[in-house]
């Protein structure tokens, strides 16, 4: 049974906003409408629960930060820090993201349509049954997967507003110890860090692709067989000990 | 009864036990002697550190309530002492039938080297703690009533 | 003799100010304490603190007496008399200068001394009663009392010879170099009648001694005369210096009376907090508490431990309003209160009390730690 | 792992034919010849040595070895690394660990430390790798305070029989309180923001479950509830089995966000964002594969057996505002019911840095001077990064106070704390209570060897190695805790008694009680001490 | 309370040490034939071989009976037990009432029918009573044959031989210690007789025993037609329950007498332990008779604390021997023989330069028995296997049992924790 209650954020202080979330939810409200959002930070942060948000306007720094479990709809753009070390949930994000996009995040999705900025998918990292997914409709920013650990990113590089910038930006993967990226079109070598393993897709990854970008063309009403129409290559890491001969005891 | 009891997750293999009741039973009192002379002449410990692995676990005479070994054994130097409960041992009254070493499941009872006699834990009458049990450095070995 | 030991003003504020704050030596000292109130605001003659105080002769040195009254310029009542103390006219004069830059002055005159065998050496005592200048030229932004104690601080720190001792409204300090009860012959307190008397009788170990330096000590229209020594002075003058008090006596009571003057008069606690403050319950008292009360104290720990006075102490703090008396919190310093018709009398040995009134009502000793609070009446 | 004997089926096929016994490949013959410039020598009094082995079964470095042919024990000095496990543990005292005699020529520039380092980087070509903290001859300052004691005009206190009070909230105050007083009753108007409370001003600094193992955290745990203290997770998530010690944990959240969840964030009493360390300032930290087992793995959420790395910056943390926003989204996942720290290892700006820090919400400030502890850092940064913690305590807490923001958090000062005087003179110079890291390993067997990186700690210490960490038993490791910090807890009394103070908060930040020796004109203006003599 | 118990061996020393554990004060009174107090009865065979003297025979401290409180009727047989009035009648007529009546009468020693087996130079090796007779005898003795090539037969047999008399043994079976021991061990043993100077004579038996006209032996013939000169005969073959007495009280018998899992016999108040009683044999299951000693301390044991009330299950009954000639440790434990066909696995290591052996039966995931010969240190820890039904479903903890290299630590956790420390954690 869904509670549903529409709030408008204009002008109320994330503190406030967020209060009024978590008294709502004590209510037992569990889908939420928030609209002319306008940089609040911490929407459904350390939130916990079968809860659904629709965001209309700009969602702000750490959206969805240690979230486990709700979905939230962007209609807008996301800022810095969407989906901080965030467990399970799932998040859609109809235009674009900032940097540091799912920091650290262990288990759930999120999918934006357009470009992300720098640092996304920093050190995501998988544990037993947790996968963490992000597709990216269009074309990230520099580092992309450093130190990342574990979990599925996956670049398209076709819905982006910027027609010159190269799909993935450089150092990209840097010190990956695990997980895979996905890269529709390739990418050029020169944007490769060291340790990586770059490979064409075999049957079992375009199985594992075609999965997530059907989800992503639903969720934002695209066509998934364009988005496969395509050549995917493979990232991931050569050893899962990057640093391991780095050291000499002393 | 106080008994004493191991904790294989913190016994470390060391043997120290081994040692303590080496000593113990020695007629030196002497590590040293014990250990170069006495030994040669049958000396030994009577408990035993068990090996399995990195795991291991200093095992000695349970002291059970209702001991197999008094069961077993034919000359009555195995007795059960009503009051302080712990299994005592009369070497002189020891055949060497090794009717105790067979009935004991603890594994609890070795042979003299030399004597035909067997020898077995009496639990240091002489200490308030048995030497074992102080002598283990990370306290693996408990001397307490359970 | 012990003249030639006694710092001048001048002399004083060069060793104060002459050195980094954290290098400042504290003035260590024991001492007699006397105060009496009368609830009904009657006049009390000035022999009565200066016979009391006699009594505890032995313990001061000659180095530090002083008393303070309340009630005793009932026709200037709406003035801030100051009084100063200056090493000689020159010094006087600028001080007087620098005063008029701020205040309307409405008069400026000696304060009356008769000789006494072993006063010596005396500074030129002077009182100035004054109203706050209806355009002020500067701090327009502080209130009243605020703007008083940066004038009176100003003096204090930037004319060498000169020191403001005292500045409240109908009332005065009176303190020197000396017995007290040969300061109290020298200020003729005899003829002056107030409805407080503190006094206070001092013995510094140490200090060459300056006339500032005897107590009572008073900002405002709060004075305080205090029994012991702070050991947690260091803090204490940390943590006033954080609410923009700069210490530069070097006592212990000077400590007191920033604190008096921040939790009271700025934070707006009442004197029992601020009791509770200096000698607050311990935990294990807390502890037991009912849950409101404990939540209160272990905030109120929480916040202003560094407000704690800790060490031993009797103090005895007045102002318009009455007369407190506190001792630490584990009674290392004696206090012994009494009272007698609508008097009460305070003071470190009973027998004082009963010199001035032999046959009180009811006489007894405060626990540690609880304030003894006189209100008078409105 | 204890077993000495390089087994080689080949090699042992050969000795058959002899009539020696195969016992491994011995000896300095096929080692590297900068081996032959070992630190420490065993020497065995032949006198006292029984053959009982137990050094052999003791040492993790293989050092001690079984010689079937000369049916004794050896010892190979080269592999010695100074731990003294072994002469700890050898039943007739036959073992002593010493200092390698052997010397190079006189040359106070060119010390053998260098020329070491020098020869193993030449040979094997990688960063220095050490352990624990910076062992270099800089001065320290705890050394040259001293403290005050009552004679005569204040009188000392008697510990054993008046009231000593060590309760000590760590969390931000307001500057003024608000009071309801209604017949003789008191009631707080002000709400408070959440504290932490501690019997004693110390707390068990932040040592991840990983670089040590579980028998020590739960050691740690226990002590600290039954202390009243708390410890630190440090940055390795918490093991299930210690969620029940929650009111006297504070979890760590580090640049890696190992087993950093919703749960994780709402199980202790407080939450503490680690930015920096002290022994590796600006550096990140590396959890060897290795030493992840299954625990490790479970708790940090993690595959078995891959490396834990930690990038040295948070990659959500460029500037202070954003500091700011991580603090604030701690604060929003937990609803505000903890109080949020921030530790930082001591730097040259570190009051600015403080002092930012206490601005951006941050509830506690925590200190880590460069003498603070690590599992592993980098030889080059734990001896050449970083500044004292008395300096920078000094610094921070008259900073905070000439900002009027020193009510707004509490300051936590680590890194080489050695002794209650120490904790005595950190409170004195202006901190609320200390982390202990390194003294609660010494006081559970730690003899500084500076090998933690190795996984080999023959104490059982920095190690997952189910053979060695047996060797913390954690109840003995708790009792020792607990009689370290009690024991701390006397000392500072009777100090404080001396000093004429019966509550630590009459300590905090009183820097009359000290006074300086040996120290210059500027140094005594940053510690704002005066030298002992005025 | 007063507790009669009929019999002084070690059943009866398990009763006593049972009824004192539960019940401090009320009276027990022992009746016995032999006219000694409690010996270790298997130590006729060491006293036989003068290796023990009659001081060390007791099997507790001659204050045993007092310290215990313990009211005894040495020398007195009991003739008959009324147990519709709680009464027993002891041979002079003396009546005797009881509340808890033990029977623990052991076995008497079985004798085949045997031509000139009347008359003198026939002697038992049972009781120390035979053993003191064949002492007395033994100097003038020259040569021997011993029927029976059991434990005690062999016992006897071997302390004869270290007397300086000539022992031939004739066992009827086709091999020495075909019941307790099997193929291999009995070859060892019989191996290391006769390499000492004992003749044994396997698959055959006595058929008449030849005297001379003064009635004295002279000879004895085999069954095979062997002719054996020998001054006497000692009948070592075994026991039967003594179980007359039971039967005229009206007591449910089979071979001995049937007892429940409390020792119980069919009558309420009347227990039976020891060779006489037929009880529980936890290998097989069912109730049998093994009359070895531990079993019947055991059994004693039990039976005392249950006439005391206490309701204790007797554990169960495990065959094992130990036995040793001329240094050469033997022990078995359990089904030693088991039928073949019925999915038992045996594993055997034998190393015949050190005279070791050892054979592991197992059934299923379970080990069931196991005979020792030179190496029996870790006879213990197979008892333990066997006793506790601990399983061995791990190969390579099985490859330990086979190597005798079994250790505590590969008992599983719960079963370690149950006997050695319910704390311990094996991880």
């Amino acid at each position: 049974m869904t509670k549903k209650i529409v709030i408008d954020a204009k002008g109320i202080y994330y503190k406030e906003l967020n209060q009024q979330i978590r008294k709502f939810i004590q209510k037992g409200y569990t889908d939420f409408e928030l609209l002319n959002v306008s940089g609040q930070r911490y929407i459904a942060t350390g939130l916990e629960g079968d809860y659904n948000f629709l965001i209309k306007g700009v969602a702000g720094q750490d959206t969805a930060a240690f979230m486990r479990g709700p979905y939230l709809r962007i209609e807008g753009n996301a800022q810095d820090g969407l989906g901080n070390t965030m467990d399970a949930g799932k998040i859609v994000v109809t235009g674009m993201a900032g940097d540091v996009l799912g920091y650290a995040m262990r288990g759930g999705e999120i999918y934006v349509r357009g470009d992300v900025g720098y640092r996304v998918g920093i050190h995501m990292k998988a544990y037993q049954d947790k996968l963490p997914v992000i597709v990216i409709g269009g074309k990230a920013g520099d580092f992309l997967g450093e130190y990342m650990a574990g979990g599925i990113l996956i670049v398209l590089g076709m819905f982006s507003q910027d027609k010159i910038a190269p799909i993935t930006g450089r150092s990209l993967a840097t010190g990956i110890h695990g997980g895979i990226i996905y890269i529709r079109d390739g990418v050029p070598d020169t944007q490769l860090s060291f340790n990586l393993k770059v490979e064409e897709i075999d049957e079992q990854d375009s199985v594992l692709i075609h999965k997530y970008v059907s989800n992503f063309a639903s969720e934002l009403g695209l066509d998934a067989e364009e988005i496969m129409d395509a050549r995917f290559i493979r990232i991931r890491p050569k050893s899962h000990r990057p640093y391991g001969n780095l050291y000499v005891p002393n | 009864m106080k008994r004493v009891f191991i904790n294989p997750e913190f016994c470390i293999g060391c043997r120290l036990c081994e040692l303590a009741c080496l000593t113990e039973h020695s007629q030196s009192k002497d590590l040293i002697l014990a250990y170069r002379d006495e030994v040669a002449s049958g000396l030994l410990p009577r408990n035993r550190v068990e090996e399995k692995g990195y795991i291991t676990a200093s095992l000695t005479c349970r002291h059970c309530e209702d001991p197999y070994c008094v069961r077993a054994c034919i000359s009555g130097a195995l007795q059960k002492d009503p009051e302080t409960g712990r299994v005592t041992y009369d070497e002189d009254q020891c055949v060497g039938c090794w009717s105790c070493l067979m009935a004991c499941p603890f594994g609890s009872i070795k042979r003299h080297p030399i004597k035909e006699k067997i020898v077995k834990c009496d639990l240091c009458p002489d200490r308030s703690v048995p030497a074992c049990v102080s002598s283990c450095p990370n306290q693996a070995l408990t001397f307490e009533e359970k | 003799m012990l003249g030639s030991r006694v710092f001048s003003i001048r002399e004083y504020k060069e060793k104060v100010f002459g050195q980094k704050d954290y290098m400042r030596e504290k003035d260590i000292s024991g001492c007699g304490l006397f105060g009496v109130i009368n609830k009904e605001k009657k006049l009390i003659s000035g022999s009565v603190p200066v016979t009391a105080i006699a009594v505890q002769h032995d313990r001061g040195n000659g180095l530090g007496g002083g008393f303070a009254a309340y009630g005793i310029y009932p026709e200037l009542s709406d003035k801030y008399a100051l009084h100063l103390m200056c090493d000689d006219k020159d010094a006087l004069s600028c001080a007087e200068e620098l005063i008029k830059k701020y205040f309307d002055v409405h008069l400026s005159e000696p304060i009356p001394t008769r000789s006494t065998v072993n006063i010596i050496n005396a500074p030129v005592l002077w009182r100035i009663f004054v109203t706050i200048k209806e355009n002020r030229s500067t701090w327009s932004n502080l209130d009243d009392y605020d703007y008083v104690v940066a004038v009176v601080m100003l003096v204090n720190k930037q004319i060498p010879g000169a020191y403001i001792f005292s500045s409240g409204k109908n009332m005065g300090a009176f303190k020197g170099v000396g017995f007290p009860e040969e300061i109290g012959e020298f200020f003729k307190l005899d003829e002056y009648k107030a409805y407080i008397w503190t006094a206070h009788n001092r013995f510094p170990t140490n200090t060459p001694g300056w006339w500032g330096g005897a107590h009572p000590f008073c900002l405002l229209d709060w004075s305080i005369v205090h029994n012991g020594e702070i050991s947690s002075y260091g803090i204490n003058k940390r943590y006033l210096a954080e609410h923009n008090y700069e210490c530069t006596l070097m006592t212990d009571t000077e400590v007191v009376a920033y604190l008096l003057d921040l939790f009271i008069r700025k934070h707006g606690l009442s004197k029992k907090m601020t009791c509770k403050i200096f000698a607050p319950p311990f935990w294990d008292e807390i502890d037991r508490m009912e849950e409101e009360e404990k939540q209160a104290y272990t905030a109120l720990r929480m916040v202003y431990g560094s407000g704690m006075l800790n060490g031993p102490f009797a103090i005895l703090f007045a102002n318009h309003e009455g007369l407190v008396g506190l001792n630490d919190r584990i009674k290392l310093r004696p206090l012994i209160v009494a009272e007698k018709d609508h008097d009460v009398f305070m003071a470190s040995e009973d027998c004082s009390i009963r010199s001035v009134c032999p046959d009180p009502d009811k006489l007894w000793a405060p626990k540690a730690g609880e304030p003894v609070i006189i209100e008078l009446k409105p | 792992m204890l077993d000495c004997g390089l087994v080689k089926s080949k090699c042992r096929k050969k000795f058959l034919k002899s009539k020696y016994i195969y016992t491994g490949v011995r000896a300095l013959l096929y080692q590297s010849i900068v081996q032959n410039y070992h630190d420490f020598v065993v020497e065995r009094n032949l006198d006292l040595c029984i053959n009982c082995r137990v050094c052999e079964r003791q040492c993790s470095y293989l050092v001690h070895y079984w010689d079937e042919n000369r049916q004794r024990v050896m010892h190979d000095s080269s592999k010695c690394v100074g731990c003294h496990r072994c002469e700890a543990l050898c039943p007739t005292g036959a073992i002593v660990i010493k200092r390698n005699p052997s010397q190079f020529r006189e040359n106070s520039h060119w010390k053998p430390w260098f020329l070491k380092n020098v020869y193993k980087q030449a040979e094997q070509g990688g960063v220095l790798l050490s352990g624990m903290g910076n062992p270099q001859p800089y001065p320290i300052y705890w050394d040259h305070l001293l403290l005050d004691a009552s004679q005569v005009t204040n009188p000392s206190i008697d510990p054993l029989r008046e009231p000593m009070e060590l309760r000590t909230y760590l969390g931000s105050k307001p500057d003024a309180l608000e009071f309801v007083e209604r017949d003789n009753k008191v009631n707080l108007k002000t709400k408070l923001s959440p504290q932490i409370k501690l019997n004693y001003p110390i707390m068990f600094s932040a040592m991840s479950y990983g670089s040590i193992n579980f028998n020590l955290h739960i050691a740690m745990a226990k002590a600290a509830t039954e202390l009243g203290i708390v410890y630190n997770t440090g940055e390795g998530g918490l093991h299930p089995d210690l969620y029940k010690y929650g009111p006297n944990t504070i979890i760590q959240v580090a640049s890696g966000r190992f087993g950093v969840h919703k749960d994780y964030l709402n199980a202790g009493c407080g939450i503490e964002i680690k930015i920096g360390q002290g022994a590796k300032p600006g550096i990140g930290g590396h959890l060897p594969g290795e030493k992840v087992d299954a625990g490790v793995s479970l708790t940090r959420m993690i595959p078995i057996g891959s490396d834990a790395l930690s990038p040295a910056p948070h990659h959500d943390i460029y500037s202070i505002e954003d500091l700011r926003q991580l603090i604030y989204a701690l604060k929003e996942a937990t609803e505000y019911r903890v109080p949020v720290s921030v530790k930082i290892a001591a730097v040259h700006n570190a009051a600015a840095i403080a002092s930012g820090i206490v601005r951006a919400g941050a509830d506690i400030v925590a200190i880590d001077g460069f003498r603070g502890g690590t599992g592993a850092a980098p030889t080059m940064i734990r001896d050449n990064v970083g500044i004292p913690a008395e300096l920078a305590l000094a610094a921070i807490d008259q900073r905070l106070r000439d900002e009027g923001v020193r009510n707004k958090a509490s300051i936590v000062i680590a890194g080489g704390i050695r002794c209650s005087a120490d904790v005595v003179k950190a409170i004195a110079l202006g901190a609320d209570a200390v982390y202990i890291g390194s003294a609660v390993l010494v006081a559970v067997g730690c003899t500084m060897c500076q090998r933690c990186y190795t996984g080999k700690c023959p104490w059982g210490i920095a190690t997952n190695v189910p053979a060695l960490a047996r060797r913390q038993n954690p109840e003995i490791a708790k009792r020792k805790l607990v009689n370290l910090v009690r024991s701390w807890g006397h000392e500072i009394e009777e100090m404080l008694g001396g000093m004429g103070l019966n509550s630590i908060e009459s300590l905090r930040g009183n820097r009359e009680k000290l006074r300086a020796v040996g120290l210059s004109e500027i140094e005594l203006d940053i510690l704002k001490i005066k030298p002992a003599g005025r | 309370m007063k507790y009669v118990i009929i019999g002084n061996g070690v059943s009866s020393i398990g009763a006593i040490e049972g009824i004192r554990k539960i019940d401090k004060q009320s009276e027990i009174l022992v009746i016995s034939e032999e006219g000694f107090l409690t010996y270790g009865r298997p130590l006729i065979s060491y006293f036989l071989a003068g290796k023990v003297g009659d001081e060390r025979l007791a099997l507790r401290s001659s204050d045993f009976y007092s310290k215990n409180n313990v009211q005894t009727m040495l020398g007195s047989k009991v003739i008959e037990i009324l147990p519709e009035e709680k009464k027993i009648v002891v041979k002079d007529k003396q009546e005797v009432s009881y509340d808890k009546l033990l029977i623990a009468t052991g076995g008497t020693p079985f004798c085949p029918p045997i031509k000139g087996l009347e008359g003198d130079g026939i002697y038992f090796f049972t009781t120390l009573n035979h053993a003191k007779q064949l002492d007395a005898v033994c100097p003038k003795l020259k040569k021997v044959v011993v029927i029976g090539g059991g434990l005690i037969g062999l016992k006897a047999a071997e302390s004869l031989f270290d007397r300086g008399v000539k022992v031939s043994i004739v066992e009827l079976a086709p091999r020495v210690l075909s019941s307790a021991f099997d193929e291999v061990a009995g070859k060892i043993v019989a191996n290391r007789l006769t390499s000492v100077g004992l003749s044994i004579f396997c698959g055959t038996t006595v058929k008449e025993i030849q005297r001379d006209d003064a009635g004295k032996v002279k000879g004895v013939f085999l069954e095979n037609g062997t002719y054996l000169e020998v001054d006497a005969v000692i009948v070592a073959i075994g026991v039967v329950p003594n179980i007359e007495l039971a039967q005229k009280a009206g007591l449910e018998i089979n071979r001995g007498i049937l007892v429940d899992k409390f020792l119980t016999t069919s009558k309420d108040d009347i227990f039976a332990a020891g060779d006489v009683a037929e009880a529980w044999d936890k290998l097989i299951n069912d109730n049998r008779v093994i009359p070895i000693w531990p079993n019947a301390y055991a059994q004693g044991y039990a039976a005392g604390q249950n006439m005391a009330g206490a309701k204790r299950e007797y554990e169960g009954g495990l065959p094992m021997n130990s036995i040793g000639f001329y240094g050469l440790p033997t022990i078995s434990i359990g089904l030693v023989n088991p039928p073949e066909g019925k999915g038992f696995q045996i594993e055997m290591m034998v190393d015949e330069e050190r005279e070791v052996y050892r054979k592991l039966v197992f059934k299923g995931d379970y080990l069931v028995g196991c005979v020792l010969v030179g190496d029996i240190d870790m006879a213990g820890r197979y008892a333990g296997y066997i006793r506790f039904q601990i399983p061995v479903k791990d190969l390579n903890l099985k490859n330990n049992l086979k190597q005798n290299k079994a250790t505590y630590l590969d008992w599983p956790e719960e079963v370690f924790q149950q006997f050695w420390n319910k704390d311990a954690r094996i991880r």
